[in-house]
């Protein structure tokens, strides 16, 4: 028996959005009386932390405390029309929306401060503690508390905005495949280790390495968490995950999860991320989609990996054991 | 439909109900007693997001049929926090950032719940094997595992 | 009609009520309560027992008898129990070895069961009402066994003489690839006085590997003296093939795996 | 997780308020005390359960269905066929004018799947359901069925989608998608060798942990509240407006918070149904995937097959690339087409290359209908990619890392679409793992940039 070790390298890129645009997100921002503010939008949050975003995006943007945020999302009787939370659009698309809307209620918040103050709005700035001060002069300030007051009971002013994003649809041209399909994109390499019982066809993953740019990490701990899944996903795709495991034969799909295979918590791989941030041109603070492109890298990389393990290639997802030792009982028999 | 009494305590507190015979736990805690917190993720007994403790022990609530557990003593995760104050295990998951979608979530606290009553120090081996019943599929489990060794350093530094 | 559990304080009172079509037998609900949850509405009773003698774990003169509502976790965690708690243990996670039963492992079909491989290897004995039943006479004829079983029993082996080996491919629980249990006596000269070995996955249950044993008697375990054993592991199996492996793949890795069983 | 803070610093504001920080999710304490509420939390009086009854033939004609014994099944309160749905045949993208109409919400004369729906159950209970699921009788005649891709775009094969009238998806640019850049047959010419190769997956769930579902309440005047696990909340609500024709003002969705999506809950499948139901018994109605039809019958990411041909210079230059990309649809169309329109965009990868010929077909199977999955349209082409790239470095004798550096796109590339690069940074992912992966490479790919030449 042996076991031996190889290692795959993979770069990949990932548009961020709705394939050829077309995919429109709106939000709607208002101030509660005692200036918190409500994010109104029909997105939905799929356990990525979509509403966390929105809030972060929103409390930057009007320049409040995250927690001074409230995110209603997802009920059509209230939010405004979201394409969806897929292709890597949510935080670009509802983000871009939140930001517009934001704005707008920022500069109602600011004129009615100006007011208070007497002051040009325009010479007012948040310090994102929940005040607006003068530029320079921070001790003549007013808190968003009592802007919101002011504007509710006092002035009749909605401090409110609204937000819309949408790329415009482009429409492949039909001989050369001219076309828009993405405003911006995602870039990942990563470098994987792998062992290979080359009795069995096992293959133990030791390490993946992965970079990945993403434009812009709007909540550190939260990308990690999107980027350590994917990768776990990534693997998974590689070496375990199909519903017809003897396609196209229909037979013997799984239909659990003893059956269907993902690596268990036993089977983790030492996984290290390392992130790079090229803001993108219109995204969010920079922000582009992470969500997909994270399990992309790993799978050929694995592939590659094996390769280099024990020179055969496997050509086929997954790489099940099976076509490990199938491809090196092929390769010894010449 | 032939109705059965039920009687067992839930996270502290006497239950008492008449549900038709066959009824799992799961079914009977969700829909009968208003305790949502085990989750069904796939009445199959593989994925572990409705696991419960009974008596001590880590059960899948999906596959055990409620009047079987009369005179019980029943622990969800909604009975894990104590006066508004997270258990500690509540709050590690929180700082590890071991929850995404979430659904998996009240499982995984059960079996880590029980691995820690009787083991205090795990090992990442015993942690990894206490979670193998539960299915996680956003975050590659390792936060999670993270999580449950944090709960156990702070109970340590705790008792010291 | 909705499902109904029927709750009997001894097994002769529950072996009546199950001779009526539609019932089935409740263990730890593993099997019954999940074909019930999936749909399946050709069970409309249940029957389950009480009696705690069924939950009983005797260990005297080296004889082991466990009542078949034992579950894997009482088994994986019994102090004198130790040389078989690998086999225990690989059943399911936590929660499901605590609900999985000797009984109903009995019933598994493969790729479960893992169990069971470990009781034909150490040559058990099924009780039900009707007397004893060796547990490889008593596998071939399972899916018509209406009787309750009540318990198994068997010679504790050492933990040296016993080895158990699943395979699977998630960590650390997965169903099996396969699994192989062997119960091996050496004599005073290093080879192999007596051995039964028994697989799960090499058919729809366990079965023994005859000419793998046969080959093996009077051998010692060096890679050279197991290579007959290994060359005959595969006759007399018929693999499943289902969503983790094939039966290629099974009948490939059996040889593989039984040697690293017999060499660690 | 490291950040890298040193890359592209000169165009990144950093030191911002509350963006860029690690703050706590807000729905993380609901989730560890069990409180967040998924749409099955919700329960309701008098809920009926919805079973559907599904197809155990790939492809079938149906001669007769009779649902007379399960009417008269004891808790069985309502059974809905074909006839009971407003706009049957129905395609979810028709919403962004991507037709034709190609699906039945509940087989119509035949069923062209194996796990297709074709009579929905509602009873009292699961079990009542399930029961009078048992009891519905389907005659079918058996038709032949295809299930390989080439099979299926074979002359005389057994048609599976009358909507199409061919197997495969018919764009405005033909039987596939096209992408034409430069001159690929002079590319292979000039190559100093020559590489094709052909990658292939099997189709793959998104398993999410919480199963695709819904629970519809009746608001009492004539609106219904609809709580699901959607990952597109107007999606459905517009698609499900189109095939109960009603009104989009009489539906009412409530939802955002899921146990997993990864793409596989966008397909507009059991909203429409559910509704329906409640519309037509008066009661709140419970449709929930079981963990077998989440695994089975819910839309898998496809099978793909990927053939790459490229044309390679010693120096490590790929001078010609040509992409035959083939989308295992399955039965219907869903989002298919559009995932094998994104392939098409996607190649030839992140590598410039000038002279490129692309293909994507969207073929039609009698297999379970295949849709959005994490990374649709592109997982499987850059599993076939970088593969690929591995095989043409060794065939040259070149490190695999920098013969990526040598093809590597950079700002102002023209892309295969005709669409100049922007905003490029897969040099420095690589340079980043040559350093973390000790993974050396020649001083001058440590030296690149992907800023516009010269700027």
């Amino acid at each position: 028996m042996a076991i031996r070790r190889g290692r795959g390298v993979a770069a990949i890129n990932y548009p961020t959005g709705m394939n050829l645009g077309g995919d429109p997100t709106q939000a709607l921002v208002h101030s509660t009386p005692t200036g918190n503010f409500m994010v109104t939008l029909s997105s939905v949050d799929l356990g990525q932390g979509m509403k966390q975003i929105m809030a972060q995006i929103c409390a930057e943007t009007i320049g409040v405390p995250t927690d001074r945020v409230i995110i209603d999302t997802a009920d059509t009787d209230t939010g405004p029309h979201c394409m969806g939370t897929f292709a890597s659009r949510g935080t670009h698309r509802a983000g871009n929306a939140v930001i517009q809307a934001a704005k707008e209620a920022r500069q109602v918040m600011l004129e009615v401060a100006a007011e208070e103050l007497e002051v040009n709005a325009s010479d007012l700035e948040t310090d994102g503690q929940g005040n607006i001060q003068v530029k320079g002069a921070p001790q003549k300030s007013i808190s968003i508390f009592d802007v919101a007051l002011s504007a509710h009971f006092k002035r009749g002013r909605s401090i409110s905005g609204r937000g819309m994003f949408l790329i415009p649809r482009s429409y492949p041209e039909k001989e050369t495949g001219a076309m828009k399909p993405s405003t911006c994109y995602a870039h990942a390499c990563t470098v994987a280790e792998v062992e290979v019982d080359d009795e069995t066809g096992e293959v133990r993953v030791l390490k993946v390495k992965n970079v990945f740019e993403i434009g812009r990490a709007l909540n550190p701990k939260m990308v990690e968490q999107q980027l350590v899944g994917g990768s776990w996903m990534g693997i998974s795709h590689a070496l375990y995950e199909t519903t017809e495991p003897y396609y196209p034969n229909r037979d013997h799909g799984g239909t659990d999860f003893n059956q269907y295979l993902m690596p268990g918590p036993g089977d983790l791989a030492q996984t290290e991320i390392i992130v790079l941030e090229r803001p993108s041109a219109d995204g969010p603070f920079g922000a582009k989609g992470p969500g997909e492109m994270c399990a992309n890298p790993q799978i050929p990389a694995l592939a590659n990996a094996v390769f280099d393990a024990v020179g055969v290639r496997i050509d086929a997802l997954p790489i099940t054991p099976e076509r490990v030792l199938r491809a090196l009982k092929a390769q010894a028999a010449g | 439909m032939a109705k059965v009494p039920v009687e067992f305590t839930l996270n502290g507190s006497e239950k008492a109900e008449f549900i038709e015979s066959g009824t799992t736990l799961l079914h009977a805690l969700r829909d009968k007693i208003g305790d949502t917190s085990p989750k069904g993720g796939c009445h199959q007994g593989t994925c572990g997001a409705c696991s419960v403790i009974i008596d001590g022990e880590l059960r899948l609530s999906c596959l055990t049929l409620a009047e079987t557990c009369n005179g019980a003593d029943i622990k969800t995760t909604a009975g894990l926090a104590k006066g508004g104050v997270l258990h500690p295990l509540q709050r590690a998951f929180l700082d590890a950032f071991a929850t995404q979608c979430g659904f998996c979530t009240p499982g995984m606290m059960m079996a880590a719940k029980v691995l820690l009553d009787r083991t205090p120090n795990p090992s990442r081996d015993d942690v990894v094997e206490a979670l193998s019943g539960n299915i996680c599929r956003c975050t590659g489990y390792e936060p999670i595992i993270q999580a449950v060794l944090l709960t156990a350093r702070a109970n340590s530094q705790n008792a010291a | 009609m909705p499902l109904a559990l029927q709750t009997f304080p001894t097994v002769k009172d529950a072996n009546a009520t199950l001779q009526a079509a539609g019932t089935r037998y409740l263990g730890g609900g593993t099997l019954v309560i999940r074909a019930a949850n999936e749909g399946d509405v050709s069970t409309s009773s249940l029957v389950r027992v009480t009696d705690p003698g069924l939950s009983q774990i005797a260990v005297a003169g080296g004889k082991v008898r466990l009542g078949a509502s034992v579950t894997m976790a009482a088994i994986a965690s019994h102090p004198e129990l130790a040389a078989i708690a690998p086999a225990a243990r690989a059943v399911g996670g936590p929660a499901i070895r605590n609900m999985a039963t000797v009984g109903g492992n009995l019933f598994a079909p493969a790729p479960y069961g893992d169990f069971a491989v470990a009781l034909l290897a150490l040559d058990a004995t099924v009780v039900t009402e009707d007397g004893e039943t060796p547990v490889e006479t008593f596998l071939a004829v399972r899916d018509t066994s209406r009787a309750i079983v009540t318990a198994v029993g068997f010679s504790l082996p050492t933990a040296e003489s016993f080895r158990f080996l699943k395979v699977s491919r998630v960590k650390p629980k997965g169903v099996s690839v396969l699994s192989i249990a062997a119960l091996l006596e050496m004599a005073a000269d290093g080879t192999v006085a007596s051995v039964r070995i028994a697989m799960g996955c090499m058919a729809d249950r366990p079965i023994r590997a005859l000419a793998a044993e046969k080959g093996l008697l009077g051998r010692k375990l060096t890679p050279q003296g197991i290579a007959p054993a290994l060359a005959a592991a595969a006759e007399g199996t018929a693999p499943i093939t289902d969503p983790i492996a094939s039966a290629w793949y099974r009948a490939e890795v059996l040889p593989v795996y039984l040697g690293r069983l017999l060499l660690n | 997780m490291e950040m890298r803070k040193d890359y592209f610093a000169d165009v990144r504001q950093d030191g911002l308020h509350e963006i860029g920080q690690a703050r706590p999710r807000l729905d993380s304490p609901g989730h560890v005390t069990g409180k967040t509420a998924y749409f099955a939390d919700r329960n309701f009086p008098g809920m009926l359960h919805l079973k559907m009854v599904r197809s155990p033939h790939h492809h079938a004609r149906i001669r007769s269905i009779d649902t007379s014994e399960a009417d008269k099944h004891p808790g069985v309160v309502r059974v809905l066929t074909a006839k009971d749905v407003p706009h049957n045949v129905y395609t979810i993208l028709i919403l962004i004018q991507v037709g034709p109409e190609d699906e039945t919400v509940l087989a119509d004369g035949k069923v062209r799947w194996k796990g297709e729906a074709v009579v929905a159950v509602l009873a009292e209970t699961e079990r009542a359901a399930q029961e009078g699921a048992a009891k519905v009788k389907v005659d079918y005649e058996f038709l032949p069925a295809v299930f390989d891709m080439e099979e299926a775009l074979k002359p005389g094969a057994p048609l599976v989608n009358e909507y199409h009238g061919q197997n495969y998806y018919l764009y405005d640019s033909g039987e596939c998608r096209k992408v034409r850049f430069g001159d690929v047959d002079a590319g292979f010419a000039q190559a100093d060798h020559i590489l094709e190769q052909s990658y292939q997956s099997s189709p793959i769930e998104h398993a999410p942990t919480e199963t695709t579902g819904c629970v519809v309440a009746p608001e009492g005047n004539d609106r219904f509240t609809c709580y699901t696990n959607t990952q597109a909340m107007f999606f459905t609500l517009d698609n499900t407006s189109i095939i109960l024709q009603m009104p989009g003002s009489k539906l009412h969705f409530v939802g955002g918070t899921v146990g997993g999506g990864f793409g596989g809950k966008v397909d507009v499948i059991v909203e429409p149904i559910a509704i329906l139901g409640a519309k037509l018994t008066g009661r709140p109605v419970s449709f929930v995937y079981t963990r077998e039809e989440e695994m089975q019958i819910s839309s898998p990411r496809a099978a793909e097959m990927v053939v790459i041909k490229d044309g390679v210079m010693k120096d490590g230059r790929i001078v010609a690339r040509k992409v035959t990309g083939y989308t295992d649809a399955g039965a219907y169309s869903r989002h298919s087409p559009y995932g094998t329109q994104k392939g098409a965009a996607h190649y030839p990868g992140p590598y410039t290359i000038p002279n490129v010929w692309i293909d994507t077909y969207c073929v039609y199977t009698n297999r379970t209908p295949s849709s959005a999955m994490r990374g649709f349209g592109v997982t499987i082409g850059d599993f076939a990619l970088e593969v690929q790239m591995d095989k043409l470095a060794r065939l040259i004798g070149m490190d695999p890392l920098e013969f990526r550096f040598i093809n590597a796109y950079r700002d102002g590339d023209m892309k295969a679409h005709r669409q100049p690069t922007e905003g490029a940074a897969l040099i420095e992912c690589m340079q980043e793992a040559s350093r973390v992966a000790n993974w050396p490479v020649a001083g001058k790919y440590m030296a690149m940039s992907s800023y516009k030449k010269g700027a």
